[in-house]
């Protein structure tokens, strides 16, 4: 769906909700019991020291891993039991912390191939990929969003690091999803991408759910609506950025000075 | 600035190719003992490349460098790691099939000097997080960890020149504090250090120089302060 | 693919259409001999090259095929072809959906070995029970027809019957490749955890391709049974299953052109070092020099038989291209 | 079956899979911790048992002989010709796809075939066991068990115990694993990456070749003989978790056990439950037994 | 003007396991017609080669090699029975001559059979048979029987056993091994724990010299005899060693048989190969002497193939291994030998079965 489609509603709808979810590797409970709503129209900030369980959250919101315990609602729908796929294909994006690209395709294939899974048709088997228009204008329209019209043609895996996160982000735009993960997309960038990330945000914003997992503190004080603060794979504070940045717990175990 | 015949590395007219596309175009850099570089510059503009190209891990490259004296300028990597620098790539770099341990104790290598001051121990100590994650694989560890184990692990080579390309990426805001202060603390401790790093006026305020590059060239610099200082400074990162 | 490539195919398929008019009797045994390999070997390609899916079993479905050509009919009557090809795909195609149903939980080189022992499962089935004439092997007595059209008992008619169904199989992976279908497999040969993340079920997806191989191998296992005349458990042993793997590599991964040339290469290969007329008695010791060719090939030939012109090409322009990552154009 | 024929066979299966892990032990580490897919390995194993019939009348009359002396000379000379194969053929291999390796392995098998029967013909040979292991032990009523035997399974338990405690244990073992997954890394820590790998692939030729050397007065020595052990290392390579030498330990003793007690209670399906134990095993565990370490 | 000459593809093993008893057989063929001044039935004869690499499923091309693109007269091959088959098979289809100079395939001369395809040297059954006889003559009453599990080694023991069942013994257990597996110890194991009264057994090449080592290493060949088809010790005896001394097998052939074509035979092979003929070199020569018999009974011309099988029928070939003649089903009548081996040789003791002939199932000629 376009996020143009979308009515801005005034009350705020909540499109995913995680539920008491629990995780352990081994011996290491990586999350505790983290539950948290994402609704449409806002940015919700997951902060946390290293290690607190953020990317894990991420990996069993978007189904790559089962939780060991909890739910997760999308859309309305019970999900936990769906696999990653099924949860992609109802609206659900998700950007990786490590560049997750095809390294040998072009930056254009990149983002039309994303788009592809909206319209799959692996039945059409005579008819050539490249002649799916929808496909083709959502991957133009996600390139050009994440700043990389200069580099449509380039192999994808030739990019420089900074490229490859804007790349990251295209691919996750191209599914044209109402609910994004977004882990650390401003990582790697440089300050001009960084304007540009944050401008982006603030564009999608109204149409869809944004979860965003990052360190760079400034843009999340400046984007967010809400900040959830992990340590250790337990919530210790979910507020407003304004009642995060004074909260002294939070401040001794991550931010510092900030 | 130090002395120039206190530089520990020299390069000069450093040109880089992938394939046949010309990456670097001419750059002269050169750093001091003990000396702090900043390197900025946006996305794509040459920055990790250059890096590459003095580690030797570029071979297409043309230019003269020299490190403590001996040109390297067709050196293979190991015999420039081994003069001693440690890098701290981007991307991080870990071996995922090692465990954190294994990562760490498989580097050790004692300074040029004999230095033996970073420990296991002491890296331990800096990065707390890692004695809890010991015996996990590089591969199960968070991107934050990764990180703290790709510096430890440089540092446990005892460089005198450690070259950390966005080394605080994805760390938390106290860790990136404590980086920083790792940093300060390696570089009074003599070693000299090249950065690159996204937060730019941090880079300034550690570092005695700067450079600043554009599409593989380098259009400013100079001290910190100054460049930190230039009007065109804005222009060239962006912002 | 660009138009020298897509000439290059066109004037391949060209030459051997018109190859008989020129060759005795040996040549179209040998070539329809080829052609059968080349079918098999774009069999793999699709799994390897495409999806990179290492499969080292293909010769349980070869062999499937083949076994099926002989032990569906009855031997009173000269079968048809209408259902008796159906029949011998379907039934490796049959035994892929439960191997690949399997052996796709495993990744990697574990899923080369999950393929191999099923193969030799397959194998050892027709080699140790009596179905199938055991190591002996079994004779096929009466070769298929259709109606009075096509009788594929005469060589000529085999030849071209091969020669039709390597064009479809080949128009018809190459289509594949260019689709959805295809582009999507291609994806998840590079990253299939990317795939799964803008959702694409990645295992129905895989376990087609593993199908649609399966019965490809069927095929041409069947055309192999109705040339000799004669199956064997050897077909099936993972000899064959290295072979093939080794044509295609041979011949370049990645592209079906460089199963089909590969197929060729090899077999010319052998039968260049095994010539009397050239090498005198030491062709006994043919091996050492298709070995020695095959290693030069590794060392001078990057990107298989179908990157040289690209190869000279750069030695031409000068500097080489070919360091870094490999490009697709798309 | 009673007790003591049971007992007699679980040692019969305990000494085949040590014997197993004997001749697949050159391929987990050239293959399993190297990580370069080596089909040449069979060829390898079968170039040690030729040489343990060939060089032994040589070693004798140049340095007096010995069962030992042989052996060395073997490694010795593994070794040199697993540095050059290295230098030759695979160096330039590890940047590119990995099929490339099976290519190159592929023809080398074919090469190293026909040199040995342009060398050395194509006869079956003997090798005699050492007269000072030549004897038997009684077993049982009617059975004895020849102690050249013990002394195999022993090298094996030598060898895996080695192996183990290198890799796991020595930074020059870490720094091979580490080599398999990053080179560019590995050197930016100031390690030779070429002479690293150069020596553990001559090592793992030396570790195949004296696998052959030890196995020949067992096996005897005969054309296709590497062909015939090939696919079975691989499987336990890779039953075990490719990189992990426990793992491989294991495997060639689960292998043991199966065959021989599959070729008494199944004979009908002795061939194939090798593969059905691999595919179970796999279907069950989709990395092996023992990821790695 | 001179008869053009005479084709005769060789399709035999010249890589791979087989490859020694590929180049005996061709030595030994190669020497008689060289004997017959390089012509037989008048007609000089041209060779051909084709490695067959023992494997069945290229042989239809390879025959195909020789009989469409070299245009051979005659086929001679294989050693391997499944690349045989496959021969046998086109040679029925195109009605070329075909002789096996060794694989034993009961289906050659059996369901298989054809007016024009010959075998000079034995079917599995025969040795395996006449050793039935021999074994239940020697009043042994339980025999385990142990062998490869494939067609050849099947075929062998089921010969062994119809013989020594008609004999009043009883084959108590069949054991077999996957073929080309050599791990016996298990099945040493299992033959102790039955204690039988002798071992019959069907091993050639690398698994008859590891079976044979590993049967004395474990102790067995003291307390139970072990019997085998001649292929247990043949070609094998230098790397079995002092553990084969005293194994009797039986098979057509034997090394110092004493008489004076033997004799002359061997001393005319060990000078020209500079090495000692075995049991393949003497098929492959005797191959060569059948079709000398025929090809003179038709004068050269290979088209008159019902002439050329009366006369193979009616002929005696005098063969090194002792004369023999060719029945019905173009298998040879022959005497099989009980050998016993000492000092690395495979000697005479007797005649284990007189003029012993191939039943011929399945055979409609
Ligand atoms: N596969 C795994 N096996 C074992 N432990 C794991 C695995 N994956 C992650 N962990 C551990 O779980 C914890 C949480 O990891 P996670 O990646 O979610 O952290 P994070 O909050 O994203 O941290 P960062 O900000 O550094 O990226 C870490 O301590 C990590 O070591
Ligand atoms: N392996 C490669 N092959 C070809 N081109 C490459 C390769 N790596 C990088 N490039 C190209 O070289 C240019 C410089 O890349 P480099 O990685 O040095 O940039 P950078 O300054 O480090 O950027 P970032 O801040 O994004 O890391 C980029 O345009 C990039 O696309
Ligand atoms: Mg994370
Ligand atoms: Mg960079």
């Amino acid at each position: 769906m376009k996020p143009s489609e979308i009515s801005s509603d005034v009350s705020p709808e909540v499109l995913l909700r995680g539920r008491e979810i629990t995780r352990r590797w081994g011996g290491l409970l990586a999350l505790n019991g983290v539950s948290l709503d994402l609704a449409r129209g806002s940015v919700h900030a997951v902060i946390g020291t290293n290690g607190a369980g953020k990317s894990t959250l991420i990996n069993i919101l978007s189904g790559e891993i089962p939780p060991s315990s909890g739910s997760v609602e999308l859309l309305g729908q019970e999900v936990t039991g769906w696999t990653q796929p099924r949860r992609a294909r109802l609206g659900l994006g998700r950007s990786y912390q490590r560049n997750t690209i095809y390294p040998s395709f072009s930056v254009f294939e990149n983002c039309r191939l994303a788009a592809q899974a909206a319209t799959q048709k692996p039945w059409q088997w005579w008819r050539s990929a490249q002649h799916c228009d929808a496909s083709l204008s959502a991957a133009h329209d996600a390139a050009s969003r994440a700043g990389l019209n200069d580099l449509l043609d380039r192999p994808a895996g030739l990019l420089s690091h900074g490229q490859k996160r804007q790349l990251e982000i295209a691919m996750c735009l191209a599914t044209a999803p109402q609910v994004l993960l977004l882990d650390e997309p401003l990582a790697g960038m440089g300050a001009e991408e960084t304007e540009r990330m944050l401008a982006l945000l603030a564009e999608l914003k109204p149409g869809h759910a944004i979860l965003l997992v990052e360190h760079d503190m400034d843009a999340v004080f400046r984007i967010a609506e809400r900040i959830t603060v992990m340590v250790n794979g337990a919530v210790i504070a979910s507020d407003t950025p304004a009642g995060i940045r004074s909260n002294p717990q939070v401040q001794a175990a991550y931010l510092g000075d900030h | 600035m130090k002395p120039s015949s206190e530089f520990i590395l020299e390069a000069s007219c450093i040109h880089a190719w992938y394939g046949s596309s010309h990456v670097l175009h001419g750059i002269d850099l050169a750093i001091g003992r003990g000396e702090t570089i900043g390197l900025l510059g946006r996305n794509g503009m040459g920055k990790s490349t250059l890096i590459r190209t003095l580690l030797g891990h570029v071979t297409q490259r043309d230019g003269r460098i020299t490190l403590f004296g001996q040109d390297t300028s067709r050196a293979r990597p190991h015999e420039v790691a081994r003069l001693g620098v440690a890098y701290v790539p981007e991307g991080r770099g870990v071996f995922p099939n090692l465990s954190v341990r294994e990562n760490l104790i498989m580097a050790a290598r004692r300074g040029r000097d004999g230095r033996n001051d970073w420990s296991y121990g002491r890296v331990l100590e800096t990065f707390p997080r890692l004695k809890e994650r010991l015996s996990n694989l590089g591969a199960q560890l968070s991107g934050g960890e990764q990180q703290m184990l790709s510096i430890g692990r440089a540092l446990m080579t005892h460089p005198d020149l450690i070259i950390l390309d966005e080394a605080t990426e994805g760390l938390a805001p106290l860790i990136v504090l404590d980086i920083w202060n790792v940093i300060s603390a390696i570089r009074a401790s003599g070693i000299a250090t090249l950065i690159v790093d996204r937060d730019y006026r941090k880079v300034l305020t550690q570092a005695d120089r700067a450079l600043v590059l554009q599409k593989g060239q380098v259009v400013l610099q100079g001290n910190a302060d100054e460049v930190a200082g230039s009007p065109a400074l804005a222009d060239y990162l962006g912002v | 693919m660009n138009h020298s490539k897509t000439l290059f195919v066109l004037l391949a398929f060209a030459g051997l259409a018109l190859y008989p008019l020129m060759a005795g009797n040996y040549g179209i045994d040998l070539v329809t001999k080829m052609m059968v390999y080349a079918i098999f070997a774009l069999s793999l390609e699709l799994l390897v090259g495409t999806t990179g899916l290492i499969c080292f079993g293909q010769a349980a479905f070869f062999g499937i095929g083949a076994y099926a050509a002989v032990l569906l009919p009855a031997q009173t009557d000269a079968p048809s072809l209408l259902w008796l090809l159906p029949a011998c795909v379907l039934a490796a195609a049959l035994y892929a959906l439960a191997v690949g149903a399997l052996s796709l939980r495993t990744k990697g080189a574990y899923f080369i070995m999950v393929t191999l022992a099923f193969a030799q499962m397959a194998y050892y089935v027709v080699h140790d029970t009596p179905l199938g004439g055991g190591t002996d092997g079994i004779y096929l007595t009466l070769k298929p027809v259709l109606g009075t059209l096509i009788d594929l008992d005469k060589p000529l008619v085999l030849y071209g019957f091969t020669l039709l169904m390597l064009v479809g199989v080949f128009g018809f992976l190459a289509l594949l490749a260019r689709s959805r279908f295809g582009r999507a497999l291609a994806g998840i040969r590079v990253n299939e955890q990317r795939m799964r993340a803008t959702g694409f079920s990645t295992y129905p997806y895989k376990l087609a391709a593993f199908v649609i191989s399966g019965g490809i191998a069927g095929l041409a296992g069947f055309l192999f049974a109705v040339k000799d005349g004669f199956v064997n458990p050897e077909m099936m042993s993972w000899h064959l299953s290295g072979a093939v793997l080794i044509m295609i590599i041979l011949g370049g991964l990645g592209h079906l052109r460089g199963a089909l040339v590969g197929a060729f290469a090899f077999a010319l290969l052998q039968e260049f070092f095994k010539s009397e007329a050239v090498f005198g008695d030491f062709a006994r010791h043919w091996h050492l020099g298709l070995g020695l060719s095959i290693i030069a090939s590794v060392v001078l030939l990057p990107r298989g038989l179908v990157g040289l012109p690209g190869q000279l090409r750069a030695r031409l322009v000068g500097r080489s291209n070919l360091q870094g990552v490999r490009h697709e154009a798309v | 079956m009673d007790l003591s024929i049971f007992l007699i066979q679980c040692l019969n299966a305990l000494q085949y899979g040590l014997l197993l892990f004997l001749v697949a032990s050159g391929l987990t580490l050239i293959f399993g911790i190297m990580g370069v897919i080596n089909l040449a390995h069979g060829s390898f194993y079968m170039i040690g048992a030729y040489m343990a019939y060939a060089l032994a009348p040589v070693v004798g009359s140049t340095f007096g002989g010995g069962f030992f002396a042989t052996l060395a000379v073997g490694v010795v000379l593994a070794v040199l010709l697993g540095y050059v194969l290295e230098w030759a053929f695979f160096s330039f291999l590890y940047e590119r796809e990995h099929l490339q390796q099976v290519l190159m392995t592929y023809g080398l098998i074919l090469v190293f075939e026909e040199l040995r029967s342009l060398l050395v013909g194509d006869e079956v040979h003997g090798v005699e066991v050492p007269a000072f292991l030549a004897g038997t032990l009684p077993l049982g009523e009617l059975m004895t068990y020849p102690v050249y035997r013990l002394f195999v399974s022993g090298v094996c338990l030598v060898l895996a115990l080695g192996m183990y405690l290198i890799f796991t244990r020595t930074r020059l073992g870490m720094m091979i694993r580490a080599g398999s997954t990053n080179r560019e890394m590995v050197q930016s820590l100031g390690i030779d990456i070429k002479f690293l790998y150069r020596v553990v692939f001559a090592a793992g030729l030396g570790v195949a070749v004296l696998a052959g050397m030890v196995a020949a007065p067992v096996s005897s020595v005969y054309p296709g003989m590497g062909d015939s052990v090939l696919i079975i290392c691989f499987v336990i390579v890779v039953i075990g978790g490719i990189g992990s030498i426990r793992g491989a330990l294991l495997a060639a003793l689960l292998i043991g056990f199966v065959d021989t007690f599959g070729k008494v209670f199944l004979p009908q399906a002795a061939g194939v439950l090798v593969y059905v134990l691999m595919a179970l095993i796999l279907l069950w565990k989709p990395d092996g037994l023992f990821k790695a370490g | 003007q001179a008869p053009a000459k005479l084709k005769v593809g060789l399709m035999l093993p010249y890589t791979g396991t087989y490859a020694a008893l590929g180049t005996a057989i061709e030595n030994g063929f190669k020497q008689y017609v060289a004997e017959q001044g390089g012509k037989l039935g008048g007609r000089e004869i041209e060779f051909v080669k084709v490695d067959d690499e023992s494997d069945p499923s290229k042989a239809t091309d390879n025959v195909n090699k020789l009989i469409k693109r070299d245009n051979v007269d005659v086929l001679i091959g294989s050693v391997h029975s499944g690349v045989a088959m496959a021969m046998a098979k086109v040679a029925k289809d195109t009605g070329t001559l075909l002789i096996v100079p060794n694989a034993g395939a009961d289906a050659v001369t059996g369901a298989m059979c054809a007016q024009n395809i010959f075998r000079s040297s034995f079917s599995n059954w025969q040795p395996g048979y006449a050793m039935g006889e021999v074994v239940a003559k020697k009043g042994h009453k339980k025999v385990v029987t142990i062998t490869w599990k494939y067609a050849a080694g099947d075929e062998s023991v089921r010969g062994f056993k119809e013989a020594f069942e008609k004999g009043g013994g009883k084959v108590v257990k069949e054991l077999s091994v996957p073929f080309p597996n050599v791990e016996f110890q298990a099945l040493l194991t299992e033959i102790a724990a039955t204690r039988p009264d002798a071992v019959y057994t069907f091993f050639a090449g690398g698994g008859a010299v590891k079976f044979v080592k590993d049967y004395a290493g474990a102790g067995l060949k003291k307390s139970i005899p072990l019997y085998g088809a001649g292929f247990l010790t043949d070609g094998t005896l230098e790397a079995q060693g002092l553990d084969a001394d005293g194994l009797l097998t039986t098979l057509h052939y034997a090394d110092a048989l004493g008489t004076p074509r033997d004799t002359s035979f061997r001393l005319a092979y060990a000078k020209a190969y500079k090495q000692q003929p075995d049991v393949y070199a003497v098929q492959g020569y005797d191959a060569a002497q059948m079709l000398g018999v025929g090809l003179a009974a038709v004068k050269g011309d290979t088209s008159k193939k019902a002439e050329f099988a009366d006369a193979l029928h009616k002929a005696k070939i005098d063969s090194p291994r002792g004369p023999f003649t060719i029945s019905r089903f173009n298998n040879p009548v022959q005497d099989i030998y009980l050998r016993q081996v000492a000092g690395k040789e495979n000697k005479l003791v007797g005649v284990a079965s007189k003029a012993l002939t191939d039943p011929g199932r399945g055979c409609r000629l």
